[in-house]
Protein backbone atom coordinates (compact mmCIF):
# COMPACT_ATOMS: atom_id res chain seq x y z
CA UNK A 1 0.00 0.00 0.00
CA UNK A 2 3.03 2.33 -0.14
CA UNK A 3 2.54 5.02 -2.50
CA UNK A 4 5.78 5.91 -4.29
CA UNK A 5 5.03 7.40 -7.58
CA UNK A 6 7.33 10.63 -8.48
CA UNK A 7 5.96 13.66 -8.71
CA UNK A 8 6.61 16.97 -9.24
CA UNK A 9 7.12 18.95 -5.87
CA UNK A 10 7.33 22.55 -7.06
CA UNK A 11 4.56 24.41 -7.89
CA UNK A 12 4.12 28.22 -9.26
CA UNK A 13 2.55 30.83 -6.97
CA UNK A 14 0.93 30.09 -3.45
CA UNK A 15 -0.39 26.80 -2.32
CA UNK A 16 -3.85 27.06 -1.64
CA UNK A 17 -6.41 25.90 1.31
CA UNK A 18 -9.01 24.23 -1.71
CA UNK A 19 -5.42 22.43 -2.48
CA UNK A 20 -5.16 21.28 0.44
CA UNK A 21 -8.72 20.24 1.22
CA UNK A 22 -8.80 18.24 -1.93
CA UNK A 23 -5.65 16.41 -1.07
CA UNK A 24 -6.95 15.83 2.35
CA UNK A 25 -9.90 14.32 0.47
CA UNK A 26 -8.19 11.81 -1.65
CA UNK A 27 -7.22 10.23 1.03
CA UNK A 28 -10.38 9.20 2.57
CA UNK A 29 -10.20 6.41 0.31
CA UNK A 30 -6.93 4.85 2.15
CA UNK A 31 -8.98 3.48 4.88
CA UNK A 32 -5.54 2.07 6.16
CA UNK A 33 -4.67 5.79 7.80
CA UNK A 34 -4.94 6.83 10.91
CA UNK A 35 -2.93 9.58 10.99
CA UNK A 36 -2.04 12.37 9.22
CA UNK A 37 0.67 15.26 10.02
CA UNK A 38 0.45 18.50 7.74
CA UNK A 39 3.21 21.18 7.96
CA UNK A 40 2.21 24.69 5.89
CA UNK A 41 4.86 26.93 6.13
CA UNK A 42 3.15 30.94 5.35
CA UNK A 43 4.95 33.83 4.61
CA UNK A 44 5.59 36.35 7.37
CA UNK A 45 4.98 40.07 7.20
CA UNK A 46 8.00 40.29 9.19
CA UNK A 47 10.16 43.58 9.82
CA UNK A 48 13.40 43.70 8.54
CA UNK A 49 15.38 46.90 9.25
CA UNK A 50 12.62 49.01 9.31
CA UNK A 51 10.72 47.59 6.41
CA UNK A 52 7.93 45.51 5.47
CA UNK A 53 8.14 41.87 3.94
CA UNK A 54 4.83 41.86 1.62
CA UNK A 55 5.88 38.87 -0.47
CA UNK A 56 8.70 36.15 -1.07
CA UNK A 57 9.81 34.90 -4.97
CA UNK A 58 11.00 31.68 -4.41
CA UNK A 59 13.65 31.02 -6.88
CA UNK A 60 14.78 26.78 -7.20
CA UNK A 61 17.45 24.86 -8.71
CA UNK A 62 14.80 22.71 -10.20
CA UNK A 63 16.09 19.63 -11.33
CA UNK A 64 18.26 19.58 -8.64
CA UNK A 65 15.86 20.28 -6.18
CA UNK A 66 13.38 17.74 -7.62
CA UNK A 67 15.94 15.39 -6.85
CA UNK A 68 16.86 16.49 -3.53
CA UNK A 69 13.37 16.30 -2.76
CA UNK A 70 12.77 12.64 -4.59
CA UNK A 71 16.16 11.17 -2.58
CA UNK A 72 14.26 13.01 0.78
CA UNK A 73 10.73 11.27 0.16
CA UNK A 74 13.12 7.43 -0.22
CA UNK A 75 14.67 8.21 2.95
CA UNK A 76 11.53 9.17 4.86
CA UNK A 77 9.81 5.90 3.22
CA UNK A 78 12.43 3.60 3.96
CA UNK A 79 12.82 5.20 7.57
CA UNK A 80 9.50 5.44 9.15
CA UNK A 81 6.04 3.50 8.86
CA UNK A 82 4.20 5.61 6.29
CA UNK A 83 1.19 5.16 3.88
CA UNK A 84 1.56 7.93 1.69
CA UNK A 85 3.41 11.58 1.70
CA UNK A 86 3.42 14.54 -0.78
CA UNK A 87 5.49 17.69 -0.31
CA UNK A 88 4.70 21.18 -2.42
CA UNK A 89 6.88 23.71 -2.53
CA UNK A 90 5.92 27.20 -4.60
CA UNK A 91 8.14 28.97 -6.83
CA UNK A 92 7.78 32.45 -7.95
CA UNK A 93 6.05 35.38 -5.64
CA UNK A 94 3.86 34.57 -2.73
CA UNK A 95 2.17 36.89 -0.91
CA UNK A 96 2.41 37.50 3.48
CA UNK A 97 -0.41 35.20 4.63
CA UNK A 98 0.01 32.87 1.64
CA UNK A 99 1.58 29.35 1.67
CA UNK A 100 4.56 27.94 0.55
CA UNK A 101 5.01 24.96 1.99
CA UNK A 102 2.52 21.86 1.91
CA UNK A 103 4.27 18.39 3.62
CA UNK A 104 1.63 15.76 4.18
CA UNK A 105 2.59 12.45 5.97
CA UNK A 106 -0.21 10.08 6.11
CA UNK A 107 0.66 6.89 8.73
CA UNK A 108 -1.42 4.08 10.20
CA UNK A 109 -0.17 5.32 13.69
CA UNK A 110 0.60 8.67 14.85
CA UNK A 111 3.96 8.71 16.10
CA UNK A 112 5.23 7.88 12.58
CA UNK A 113 3.36 10.86 11.12
CA UNK A 114 4.84 13.42 13.84
CA UNK A 115 8.11 12.26 13.42
CA UNK A 116 8.32 11.93 9.66
CA UNK A 117 6.76 14.87 8.86
CA UNK A 118 8.85 17.18 11.43
CA UNK A 119 11.96 15.29 9.57
CA UNK A 120 11.00 15.67 6.22
CA UNK A 121 10.36 19.58 7.06
CA UNK A 122 13.63 19.92 8.34
CA UNK A 123 15.48 18.48 5.57
CA UNK A 124 13.98 20.42 2.53
CA UNK A 125 14.55 23.71 4.64
CA UNK A 126 18.30 22.10 4.91
CA UNK A 127 18.90 20.55 1.45
CA UNK A 128 16.44 21.79 -1.24
CA UNK A 129 18.35 24.27 -3.23
CA UNK A 130 15.55 27.18 -3.13
CA UNK A 131 15.94 30.36 -2.16
CA UNK A 132 13.85 33.31 -1.44
CA UNK A 133 14.04 37.43 -1.91
CA UNK A 134 11.57 38.99 0.74
CA UNK A 135 9.98 41.67 -1.24
CA UNK A 136 9.47 45.05 0.91
CA UNK A 137 6.31 47.48 0.18
CA UNK A 138 8.77 49.68 -1.59
CA UNK A 139 9.54 46.88 -3.79
CA UNK A 140 13.11 46.57 -2.55
CA UNK A 141 14.71 43.25 -1.05
CA UNK A 142 16.93 41.67 1.09
CA UNK A 143 17.61 37.63 0.60
CA UNK A 144 15.97 35.51 2.87
CA UNK A 145 18.72 34.03 6.11
CA UNK A 146 17.40 30.86 7.32
CA UNK A 147 17.76 30.32 10.75
CA UNK A 148 17.39 27.15 13.34
CA UNK A 149 13.38 27.58 13.00
CA UNK A 150 12.65 30.03 10.63
CA UNK B 1 35.18 22.48 -24.01
CA UNK B 2 32.62 24.93 -22.68
CA UNK B 3 30.71 24.26 -19.53
CA UNK B 4 27.20 25.98 -18.51
CA UNK B 5 27.26 27.49 -15.67
CA UNK B 6 24.22 28.39 -13.26
CA UNK B 7 23.75 31.02 -10.76
CA UNK B 8 21.40 31.07 -8.00
CA UNK B 9 19.96 33.38 -5.35
CA UNK B 10 21.99 36.03 -4.13
CA UNK B 11 25.08 35.15 -6.16
CA UNK B 12 22.72 36.33 -9.53
CA UNK B 13 23.00 39.40 -8.00
CA UNK B 14 26.52 39.71 -8.11
CA UNK B 15 27.16 38.05 -11.42
CA UNK B 16 23.88 40.11 -13.35
CA UNK B 17 23.45 37.19 -14.76
CA UNK B 18 22.13 34.05 -13.96
CA UNK B 19 23.25 31.82 -16.56
CA UNK B 20 26.10 31.77 -18.91
CA UNK B 21 28.40 29.62 -21.06
CA UNK B 22 32.38 29.29 -19.89
CA UNK B 23 35.60 28.07 -21.40
CA UNK B 24 38.55 27.36 -20.97
CA UNK B 25 38.46 25.86 -17.44
CA UNK B 26 39.44 22.02 -16.59
CA UNK B 27 38.00 21.98 -13.11
CA UNK B 28 36.24 23.40 -10.73
CA UNK B 29 39.10 25.47 -9.04
CA UNK B 30 39.85 27.09 -12.23
CA UNK B 31 36.32 28.15 -12.78
CA UNK B 32 36.17 29.73 -9.29
CA UNK B 33 39.65 31.52 -9.78
CA UNK B 34 38.20 33.04 -12.92
CA UNK B 35 34.72 34.05 -11.82
CA UNK B 36 36.22 35.45 -8.71
CA UNK B 37 38.60 37.71 -11.22
CA UNK B 38 35.77 38.76 -12.75
CA UNK B 39 33.30 39.13 -9.95
CA UNK B 40 35.63 40.06 -7.06
CA UNK B 41 32.39 40.08 -4.70
CA UNK B 42 32.17 36.35 -4.91
CA UNK B 43 35.29 36.00 -2.66
CA UNK B 44 33.50 37.50 0.20
CA UNK B 45 29.92 35.38 -0.34
CA UNK B 46 29.07 32.06 0.81
CA UNK B 47 28.13 29.40 -1.45
CA UNK B 48 28.37 25.60 -2.58
CA UNK B 49 29.28 24.63 -5.90
CA UNK B 50 27.46 22.15 -7.68
CA UNK B 51 28.82 20.11 -10.61
CA UNK B 52 25.85 18.59 -12.56
CA UNK B 53 23.38 18.50 -9.34
CA UNK B 54 25.81 17.19 -6.76
CA UNK B 55 27.64 19.23 -4.57
CA UNK B 56 31.21 19.15 -4.23
CA UNK B 57 33.56 20.01 -1.50
CA UNK B 58 37.04 19.05 -3.40
CA UNK B 59 38.08 20.39 -6.73
CA UNK B 60 36.61 18.48 -9.09
CA UNK B 61 37.50 17.67 -13.33
CA UNK B 62 35.32 19.20 -15.57
CA UNK B 63 34.51 18.07 -19.06
CA UNK B 64 32.12 19.51 -21.69
CA UNK B 65 28.96 20.34 -21.34
CA UNK B 66 28.97 19.82 -17.55
CA UNK B 67 26.89 22.35 -15.79
CA UNK B 68 28.24 23.83 -12.89
CA UNK B 69 26.14 25.80 -9.93
CA UNK B 70 26.84 28.25 -7.39
CA UNK B 71 24.64 27.55 -4.37
CA UNK B 72 24.27 30.27 -2.21
CA UNK B 73 22.45 29.08 1.61
CA UNK B 74 19.67 27.89 0.74
CA UNK B 75 16.51 29.44 1.99
CA UNK B 76 13.03 27.20 0.94
CA UNK B 77 10.33 26.51 2.72
CA UNK C 1 -2.20 38.66 19.46
CA UNK C 2 -2.36 35.85 21.21
CA UNK C 3 -6.09 34.05 20.34
CA UNK C 4 -7.38 32.61 23.33
CA UNK C 5 -11.04 32.73 23.13
CA UNK C 6 -13.01 29.95 24.55
CA UNK C 7 -14.99 27.89 21.86
CA UNK C 8 -16.52 24.53 21.69
CA UNK C 9 -14.50 21.69 20.55
CA UNK C 10 -16.84 18.71 20.14
CA UNK C 11 -18.43 18.73 16.72
CA UNK C 12 -21.18 16.34 16.02
CA UNK C 13 -20.24 13.98 12.80
CA UNK C 14 -17.07 13.81 11.05
CA UNK C 15 -14.68 16.99 10.41
CA UNK C 16 -15.01 17.70 6.45
CA UNK C 17 -11.88 18.68 4.33
CA UNK C 18 -14.14 21.59 3.50
CA UNK C 19 -13.94 22.99 7.28
CA UNK C 20 -10.22 22.33 7.19
CA UNK C 21 -10.03 23.86 4.13
CA UNK C 22 -12.23 27.16 5.79
CA UNK C 23 -9.70 27.36 8.74
CA UNK C 24 -6.31 27.14 7.24
CA UNK C 25 -8.23 30.26 4.68
CA UNK C 26 -9.09 32.18 7.55
CA UNK C 27 -5.21 32.28 9.10
CA UNK C 28 -4.27 34.21 5.87
CA UNK C 29 -5.06 37.32 7.34
CA UNK C 30 -2.36 37.02 10.66
CA UNK C 31 0.31 37.72 8.73
CA UNK C 32 2.86 36.78 11.69
CA UNK C 33 2.05 33.26 11.10
CA UNK C 34 5.35 31.41 9.71
CA UNK C 35 4.03 28.13 10.37
CA UNK C 36 1.01 25.82 11.09
CA UNK C 37 1.01 21.84 11.94
CA UNK C 38 -1.85 20.42 12.08
CA UNK C 39 -2.67 16.76 13.06
CA UNK C 40 -6.00 14.80 11.67
CA UNK C 41 -6.97 11.72 13.50
CA UNK C 42 -9.22 9.29 10.02
CA UNK C 43 -10.83 6.55 11.49
CA UNK C 44 -9.50 3.28 10.33
CA UNK C 45 -10.91 -0.20 9.21
CA UNK C 46 -8.71 -2.49 11.22
CA UNK C 47 -9.33 -6.12 11.69
CA UNK C 48 -10.09 -6.90 14.75
CA UNK C 49 -10.80 -10.73 15.60
CA UNK C 50 -11.54 -11.31 11.76
CA UNK C 51 -14.24 -8.22 11.70
CA UNK C 52 -13.61 -4.80 10.06
CA UNK C 53 -13.81 -1.84 11.18
CA UNK C 54 -16.49 0.53 9.47
CA UNK C 55 -16.98 3.30 11.59
CA UNK C 56 -16.42 4.68 15.27
CA UNK C 57 -19.40 6.13 17.27
CA UNK C 58 -17.50 8.86 19.39
CA UNK C 59 -19.16 9.66 23.10
CA UNK C 60 -17.92 12.07 25.40
CA UNK C 61 -18.67 13.48 28.93
CA UNK C 62 -19.20 16.60 27.08
CA UNK C 63 -18.98 19.41 29.99
CA UNK C 64 -15.70 17.46 31.54
CA UNK C 65 -14.32 17.12 28.24
CA UNK C 66 -14.82 21.03 26.97
CA UNK C 67 -13.30 22.03 30.73
CA UNK C 68 -9.69 19.32 29.71
CA UNK C 69 -9.98 20.48 26.15
CA UNK C 70 -9.64 24.61 27.54
CA UNK C 71 -7.26 23.34 30.42
CA UNK C 72 -5.00 21.61 27.32
CA UNK C 73 -5.60 24.92 25.20
CA UNK C 74 -4.24 27.23 28.51
CA UNK C 75 -1.00 24.74 29.27
CA UNK C 76 -0.42 25.45 25.16
CA UNK C 77 -0.09 28.58 25.15
CA UNK C 78 1.38 29.31 28.98
CA UNK C 79 4.28 27.08 27.53
CA UNK C 80 4.78 27.82 23.74
CA UNK C 81 4.74 30.73 21.75
CA UNK C 82 1.44 30.30 19.94
CA UNK C 83 0.12 32.57 17.89
CA UNK C 84 -3.38 30.96 17.84
CA UNK C 85 -4.58 27.11 18.19
CA UNK C 86 -8.05 25.44 17.53
CA UNK C 87 -8.98 21.82 18.43
CA UNK C 88 -12.22 19.82 16.80
CA UNK C 89 -13.10 16.24 17.88
CA UNK C 90 -15.97 14.66 16.60
CA UNK C 91 -19.04 13.14 18.58
CA UNK C 92 -21.24 10.52 16.95
CA UNK C 93 -20.57 8.71 14.30
CA UNK C 94 -17.81 8.79 11.99
CA UNK C 95 -16.77 6.13 9.32
CA UNK C 96 -13.52 4.59 7.91
CA UNK C 97 -11.74 7.08 6.12
CA UNK C 98 -13.25 10.37 7.57
CA UNK C 99 -11.62 13.00 10.19
CA UNK C 100 -12.28 12.87 14.15
CA UNK C 101 -9.70 14.96 15.43
CA UNK C 102 -8.13 18.32 14.16
CA UNK C 103 -5.61 19.86 15.73
CA UNK C 104 -4.45 23.24 14.38
CA UNK C 105 -1.34 24.85 15.67
CA UNK C 106 -0.12 28.58 14.40
CA UNK C 107 3.18 29.92 15.48
CA UNK C 108 6.31 32.07 14.07
CA UNK C 109 8.69 29.79 14.38
CA UNK C 110 8.10 26.06 13.17
CA UNK C 111 9.74 24.83 16.26
CA UNK C 112 6.89 25.72 18.28
CA UNK C 113 4.22 24.34 16.13
CA UNK C 114 5.57 20.56 15.96
CA UNK C 115 6.42 20.58 19.62
CA UNK C 116 2.97 21.90 20.64
CA UNK C 117 0.82 20.30 17.97
CA UNK C 118 2.07 16.83 19.36
CA UNK C 119 2.29 17.28 22.73
CA UNK C 120 -1.52 18.93 22.84
CA UNK C 121 -2.65 15.81 20.49
CA UNK C 122 -1.23 13.52 23.20
CA UNK C 123 -3.24 15.57 26.19
CA UNK C 124 -6.31 14.80 23.86
CA UNK C 125 -5.72 11.22 23.72
CA UNK C 126 -4.58 10.59 27.66
CA UNK C 127 -7.25 13.53 29.08
CA UNK C 128 -10.49 14.10 27.26
CA UNK C 129 -13.15 12.10 28.29
CA UNK C 130 -14.17 10.35 25.15
CA UNK C 131 -14.83 7.10 24.01
CA UNK C 132 -14.80 5.30 20.71
CA UNK C 133 -17.29 2.64 20.12
CA UNK C 134 -16.04 0.61 16.96
CA UNK C 135 -19.04 -0.17 15.35
CA UNK C 136 -17.85 -3.74 12.41
CA UNK C 137 -19.88 -4.27 9.16
CA UNK C 138 -22.57 -6.92 11.21
CA UNK C 139 -23.05 -3.92 13.56
CA UNK C 140 -21.47 -5.59 16.22
CA UNK C 141 -19.43 -3.99 18.15
CA UNK C 142 -16.32 -3.44 20.36
CA UNK C 143 -15.24 -0.51 22.55
CA UNK C 144 -11.79 0.97 21.24
CA UNK C 145 -8.96 0.73 23.63
CA UNK C 146 -5.80 3.01 23.06
CA UNK C 147 -2.50 1.44 23.00
CA UNK C 148 0.40 4.28 22.58
CA UNK C 149 0.62 5.84 19.39
CA UNK C 150 -2.58 4.14 18.13
CA UNK D 1 -29.83 13.57 49.21
CA UNK D 2 -29.73 11.91 45.91
CA UNK D 3 -26.73 12.20 43.33
CA UNK D 4 -26.72 12.17 39.55
CA UNK D 5 -25.02 9.40 38.53
CA UNK D 6 -23.37 9.45 34.89
CA UNK D 7 -22.12 6.00 33.25
CA UNK D 8 -19.90 6.31 30.15
CA UNK D 9 -18.39 3.91 27.15
CA UNK D 10 -18.22 -0.15 27.84
CA UNK D 11 -19.58 0.46 31.57
CA UNK D 12 -22.68 1.58 30.00
CA UNK D 13 -23.16 -1.76 28.66
CA UNK D 14 -23.16 -3.54 32.23
CA UNK D 15 -25.04 -0.81 33.75
CA UNK D 16 -27.71 -0.63 30.52
CA UNK D 17 -28.25 3.01 31.25
CA UNK D 18 -26.00 5.78 31.19
CA UNK D 19 -27.71 7.99 33.73
CA UNK D 20 -29.63 7.48 37.12
CA UNK D 21 -30.37 8.90 40.32
CA UNK D 22 -28.82 7.34 43.48
CA UNK D 23 -30.26 8.26 47.22
CA UNK D 24 -28.45 7.40 50.22
CA UNK D 25 -25.13 7.43 49.54
CA UNK D 26 -23.03 9.95 51.50
CA UNK D 27 -19.16 9.15 49.72
CA UNK D 28 -17.95 7.59 46.72
CA UNK D 29 -17.02 4.51 48.55
CA UNK D 30 -20.40 3.83 49.38
CA UNK D 31 -21.85 4.51 45.90
CA UNK D 32 -19.12 2.08 44.70
CA UNK D 33 -20.29 -0.48 46.85
CA UNK D 34 -24.20 0.05 46.38
CA UNK D 35 -23.36 -0.01 42.14
CA UNK D 36 -21.15 -3.23 42.25
CA UNK D 37 -23.88 -4.95 44.60
CA UNK D 38 -26.48 -3.91 41.62
CA UNK D 39 -24.11 -4.34 38.83
CA UNK D 40 -21.12 -7.21 39.98
CA UNK D 41 -19.66 -6.87 36.21
CA UNK D 42 -18.39 -3.38 37.37
CA UNK D 43 -15.81 -4.96 39.82
CA UNK D 44 -13.86 -6.57 36.80
CA UNK D 45 -13.86 -3.04 35.06
CA UNK D 46 -11.23 -0.60 35.20
CA UNK D 47 -12.71 3.03 35.34
CA UNK D 48 -11.90 6.17 37.66
CA UNK D 49 -14.55 7.99 39.51
CA UNK D 50 -15.04 11.93 38.87
CA UNK D 51 -16.96 14.15 41.32
CA UNK D 52 -18.56 17.46 39.48
CA UNK D 53 -16.51 17.02 36.86
CA UNK D 54 -12.99 16.31 38.56
CA UNK D 55 -11.37 12.82 39.05
CA UNK D 56 -10.92 11.85 42.38
CA UNK D 57 -8.60 9.15 43.86
CA UNK D 58 -9.55 8.96 47.08
CA UNK D 59 -13.00 8.33 48.52
CA UNK D 60 -14.97 11.87 48.58
CA UNK D 61 -17.88 12.78 50.36
CA UNK D 62 -20.97 13.37 48.79
CA UNK D 63 -23.58 16.30 49.10
CA UNK D 64 -26.81 16.59 47.03
CA UNK D 65 -26.70 17.16 43.41
CA UNK D 66 -23.32 16.20 43.07
CA UNK D 67 -22.25 14.46 39.45
CA UNK D 68 -20.74 11.81 40.18
CA UNK D 69 -19.21 9.92 36.65
CA UNK D 70 -17.94 6.88 36.45
CA UNK D 71 -15.19 6.74 33.32
CA UNK D 72 -14.02 3.83 31.92
CA UNK D 73 -9.69 4.17 29.93
CA UNK D 74 -10.08 7.36 27.36
CA UNK D 75 -10.16 6.42 23.79
CA UNK D 76 -10.82 9.69 21.84
CA UNK D 77 -8.76 10.64 18.33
Amino acid sequence: MKEKKKHTVLVEGPITAAFIADSIQKHSSKTNIGAHDIFLGQVRNDLISGKTVVAIEYSAYSEMAEEKFHAIREAAFAKYNLVCMHIYHSTGMVKAGEICLFVFVSTKHRKDAFDACREITEQIKALAPVWGKEIFEDETYTWKELNNGN
Amino acid sequence: MEINLLVFGQLSDITKCSEMKIAHVNDTQQLIIKLTTQFPELALSKYSVAVNRKVVFENTMLTDKDTVALLPPFSGG
